[in-house]
């Protein structure tokens, strides 16, 4: 029977990678690690030869590929539509672009690129062609504060209609499924020089579902400064799409990109909705890969040392139990 | 993010021309952004030393795949900058830097396709040795 | 060189937006250059049509590989105006044309790597039908 | 024995191309009509897909080779060093768009690439390793004002002590043999509004070696205009390079731009020392190309039909009877 696979973005490990304590191929090891068989990376991120990559590199790649048993799964593009401050790309230079990432991602042996929402659709659709000449999909990423379930899907749900699943398809990114405000920022919040108290009021009142606009007027009477209103604003962004919509996306789902920014060390996370997400994920028959975004480091770094192999495998243990792995 | 890594620890120095002039100094930088970029993206530099101010006008950036002034930067849309990489910031400053200990504060923006990526970092550095640049072969 | 040509005798028309207003015209012109070129080189152009003078700011550049103000143009580098390629100049001007026959000139430069190439022309035209902008799909 | 060979840039029929009355397809014909053999393009100038030329484009490409009996001599590449207006392009990007370059000619089965002098040396050296990697000569052109005998390519000869011929050589312009103002410049002058005697006064005083100061200051006492003194100055500017500097070059000529103005009814030339050129060519042994560069054409088309098939069928009659052809 097919099964949900475990994968991770290089993505992860950033911050290692940044600070020159992982090369790339200690990125790849750490997946291998965890007993985890795809590997996500953005090449503008890690491969230095981008856009041109060269047989050398490649070579070393799919060298490792073999070495550590994992394959290549996803890569992320950005389609740079700023590239000069005087003007945006034209719909023309865009789908050069995408070719140029459609042509790297098949030299990785990767099967589909991720695209950003800020790629017009037009782009997207004049792509179809490239993306069956390089045999590579082309997957919008849905993220936070974009909503699976809204109206804002229903011309890409018009592509699908029109073109077909082959080629176009989606990249959910699980951040939109966050059940509460997150530990770990709430605590960079304080550290930032929010008041503790007033922080906790906010989470209240958050998980109570209050009214966020009384909750605005009560902090303000308790003397809330900058970093307080700051923290209510991030909270009143908290996106929890409801786990069913996926079952509206089945049958162009790609992949799937597993965010997240804290887990807990016993192997739980308490943001992100993934007790529920993964069952309708398996209930709906997704048979591709979850692929680990750890994103804590962001929030954690000015206080605390990051170690995003042990983020990582933690959610991956999560990941195994849920998808009943043995 | 990444803004506390901008300016890094090392590299600070004053920068001798071919006639051993101290032409201005120079810093390095790392970028404050989770990839590399086409150098076009650099949007703006603003490095603030002691009381002084260098924009754009005055600094010339370089990574192994080149080096430009900044306002050169603006077309080039096929030399990057990684993301594993630190940028060489050369200053044009008759005299250099005088003060052994130095305040150094450096805001970077750069346009990633959803919006400008900002970034900020104050270091206090100290100076090492000068730099001093081979005279031209002929 | 090939200046008597700059000038396409066919193409000068006025152009009607989708409210229905005359927003400016356009005419059509040959390279002076016997090859094809980067978009980026089209370095300046000023049309002169009776006693009023366009230039850059208030001109759109538009060939098979794309259409650009030609502010932007300065920084496209990946597509070309063909040697053997019609390019037509969309003038910003409300009211547009009001006169049938015009006189009108063209002085182009353009930037080979050895330098300025400067092509000028005049020519008397006749305004052709006017050209109508479809309304946008949405 | 080797000898020389007949080719023909496509430059020559320009005029006819720009005018849309020839294609791509009826310029090689054209050469092959003359017996022709060699067919030298600008890409920039007839390959509206450069830089990147299609199987599709390359397969009727061949096709026309074949069916004309004709072969790809030399594709003429610029290097944009000023493709943007806020600064000059860097070696490195220099050196990018000589690789392009290298792989246009090589894709069109061109075995050299003309380079101007105004791509620095340094660009050229660099590019060497590029050249044998796509199998592409670089030839740099020596077209007037430079002097074939000066010390203007001492630098050059260095880099060819050092490098050897295999890549690097060069592509010598015949405009630098000039023997005297041309009949239909001199018509141009005129009707460009110089005054018939004063420009005869002119070509008589260089004919006869006089000191042009001296009939500088007699013009104007005839009362020259602005158009008699530009005549006088582009006599000024006529380069007779001796041809037998040719004889030390022998070894590093990749190929050479027959370059021509006007060839008279009787198959002669007035302007330029083929008489004396070609034979000198036989004595070194240069068994490349004469490639003709029909130039005349920006001179007349004011007053008088440009035929440009013409004009280079009786510069190949010369030739003809130059090389011994039977
Ligand atoms: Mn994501
Ligand atoms: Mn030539």
């Amino acid at each position: 029977m097919a099964t949900i696979k475990r994968g991770v973005s290089l993505y992860s490990y950033q911050e290692e990678y940044f600070l020159r304590t992982m090369k790339l191929e200690d990125c790849i090891k750490a997946v291998s690690d965890m007993g985890a068989t795809g590997v996500e990376i953005i090449p503008e991120q890690m491969c230095n030869e981008y856009p041109d990559l060269s047989p050398e590199f490649l070579k070393k790649w799919f060298g490792w590929m073999e070495k550590y048993h994992v394959q290549p799964t996803c890569a992320d593009a950005f389609s740079e539509a700023l590239l000069f401050k005087n003007r945006v790309l034209s719909d023309d230079e865009l789908v050069d672009l995408m070719e140029r990432d459609l042509k790297v991602a098949h030299d990785l042996g990767c099967f589909v690129i991720r695209t950003l929402c800020t790629t017009p659709m037009r782009v997207i659709e004049r792509s179809l062609p490239l993306a069956k000449k390089h045999g590579v999909k082309i997957g919008l990423e849905i993220h936070a504060p974009l909503d699976l379930g809204s109206s804002w899907f229903d011309p890409y749900q018009d592509l699908i209609d029109r073109r077909g699943t082959e080629w176009f398809g989606i990249i959910p990114d699980m951040g939109v499924f966050e059940l509460k405000p997150s530990r770990i920022k709430a605590d960079r919040a304080i550290r930032d020089g929010a008041n503790a108290k007033i922080v906790q009021y906010v989470n209240d009142a958050y998980d109570a579902k209050a009214d966020l606009k009384k909750v605005r007027e009560d902090i303000a009477k308790m003397g809330a400064n900058a970093e307080d209103f700051k923290w209510l604003g991030l909270c009143a962004r908290i996106l929890h799409t409801d786990p069913q919509v996926l079952k509206k996306h089945k049958g162009h789902i790609f992949h799937v990109h597993a965010k997240f920014y804290d887990m807990l060390p016993d192997f739980t996370d308490e943001n992100l909705d993934y007790e529920v997400v993964v069952p309708v994920l398996k209930e709906i028959g997704y048979d591709g890969w979850l692929s680990s975004e750890y994103e804590g480091n962001r929030t954690i770094d000015d206080a605390f040392p990051v170690d995003s192999i042990q983020q990582v495998s933690r959610q991956h243990e999560m990941f195994k139990r849920l998808i009943g792995e043995k | 993010m990444f803004d506390k890594y901008i300016v890094c620890p090392y590299g600070l120095r004053n920068v001798i021309d071919e006639h051993g002039s101290i032409e201005g100094f120079e810093l390095k930088i790392r970028i404050p952004y989770y990839r590399g970029v086409p150098l076009s993206v650099v949007d703006s530099l603003k490095i603030t030393i002691g009381a002084e101010t260098f924009t754009n006008e005055s600094i010339r950036f370089t990574v192994a795949s080149g080096s430009f002034t900044m306002s050169e930067m603006s077309t080039v849309a096929t030399r990057r900058w990684n993301f594993d990489e630190d940028a060489t910031l050369k200053v044009t400053r008759p005299g250099g830097l005088v003060y052994f200990d130095q305040r150094v504060e450096v805001l970077i923006a750069i346009r990633a396709p959803y919006g400008i990526f900002t970034g900020h970092d104050v270091k206090v550095l100290s100076l090492e040795p000068d730099k001093y640049l081979a005279v031209a072969a002929k």
